[in-house]
């Protein structure tokens, strides 16, 4: 399950439909909003996307790490719009059979996702606000 | 042939536009596309970084030639997450 | 937050509970009662503790964590009693500012937990029950 | 002094008993405990595995004085997670 939406994650509901009866472990990350951000107080974040690309691009991530991993079911769910304190803005959830497989491939599906799903945030913190841009990736071109 | 541009976050706030269309020669690259847009928006000089680009929602680069695509968005580094 | 319960783990509580408005990751691992094991069809699982070790263990293994990793909340909640397949048995959760540090924390603390926290399982299953034996922890005397 | 001892899990199955009490010299150590409870539950010959000790809620190994302490538990390898 790869998506974008502007209404809140519900882990648990996520977490019902990842998980299958012969999994004994799931990892999840979650990306919440914090109150702060290189010394500024941030109020409030808005995210935007390339839609369809950000959906592709995260199946793509899915397939490697469905691939290069012992794990059965992956998900990741980015939220877009305007987000409070405290809300996630991202979870990925990874299910197997064993621990050790679903936490390296949420570790990995997570880095993967901030390098190269085109999804940015906009931070109104005081006294102003400035989309903030990522490191880069290692698809980055010159 | 036609080719349409798309832009995100900071550049398409810095130019004020989301997506165009612009016509090139048959043998152009990205690399043609983005100094057409410089000209048609003197203010993406200005941006602090080498925007990613994406022919037809796949990371493509500079050199790509951009015959058979139909859309090239232009992304700032990307901070989701 | 570190406890034995007979209730259901509700997760997103147990998230609410632990991250703050500075945490932008939450790293959470959830141990789930699977339908298989060595070949064996599970039908359930029972859960037995040395109780007041077991939150005094997961107390120390928090301190630890605490101590080694940049996070600032951690929570370890363990079910005891008898679970059905589907089940949440254990949930570990990591709040800190930053990611790498929050999944880390959780994954040393589990691999601790299952370590040596005094919990044990018995498997029911079909044709019959036993008592699974960890594989003993660097604790494990002579 | 007396020790009160505690079996878990297959410990408690195989023995019957979960916990009891022992009367032991004041230089006793845990495996003398251990081979005081070898006599009295004959069925701990037959487990499979070395137990774990833990002495007043804190891991102590085999040759841990008694002298101070209250309880001593024997653990089978924790299966918890």
């Amino acid at each position: 399950m790869f998506r974008l939406q502007r209404q809140p994650i519900r882990l648990d509901e996520l977490v019902q439909a990842v998980r299958e009866d012969g999994h004994g472990a799931v990892a999840i990350f979650l990306g919440t909003v914090r109150n702060h951000n290189i010394g500024r107080k941030v109020l409030n974040l808005e995210y935007e996307a390339y839609p369809a690309m950000a959906v592709r691009e995260m199946e793509r991530i899915g397939r490697l790490v469905l691939e290069q991993y012992d794990v059965d079911r992956l998900a990741m769910v980015h939220r877009i719009g305007r987000l409070e304190i405290g809300e996630t803005s991202v979870a990925v959830v990874a299910a197997s059979a064993h621990r050790a497989a679903a936490m390296e491939a949420c570790r990995c599906a997570i880095d993967r996702l901030k390098e190269t799903v085109p999804i940015w945030k906009k931070e109104i913190f005081e006294g102003g606000e400035a989309w903030i841009e990522g490191a880069g990736g290692p698809m980055r071109p010159l | 042939m036609e080719i349409t541009f798309r832009f995100f976050a900071s550049l398409s706030e810095r130019t004020g536009a989301t997506e165009g269309k612009v016509d090139l020669p048959g043998d152009a690259t990205v690399r043609d596309l983005w100094d057409e847009l410089g000209s048609r928006f003197p203010t993406l000089a200005e941006i602090g970084f080498t925007p990613m680009v994406a022919c037809d929602m796949e990371y493509a680069d500079w050199e790509s030639p951009l015959r058979g695509v139909r859309e090239v968005a232009f992304l700032p580094p990307v901070s989701g997450g």
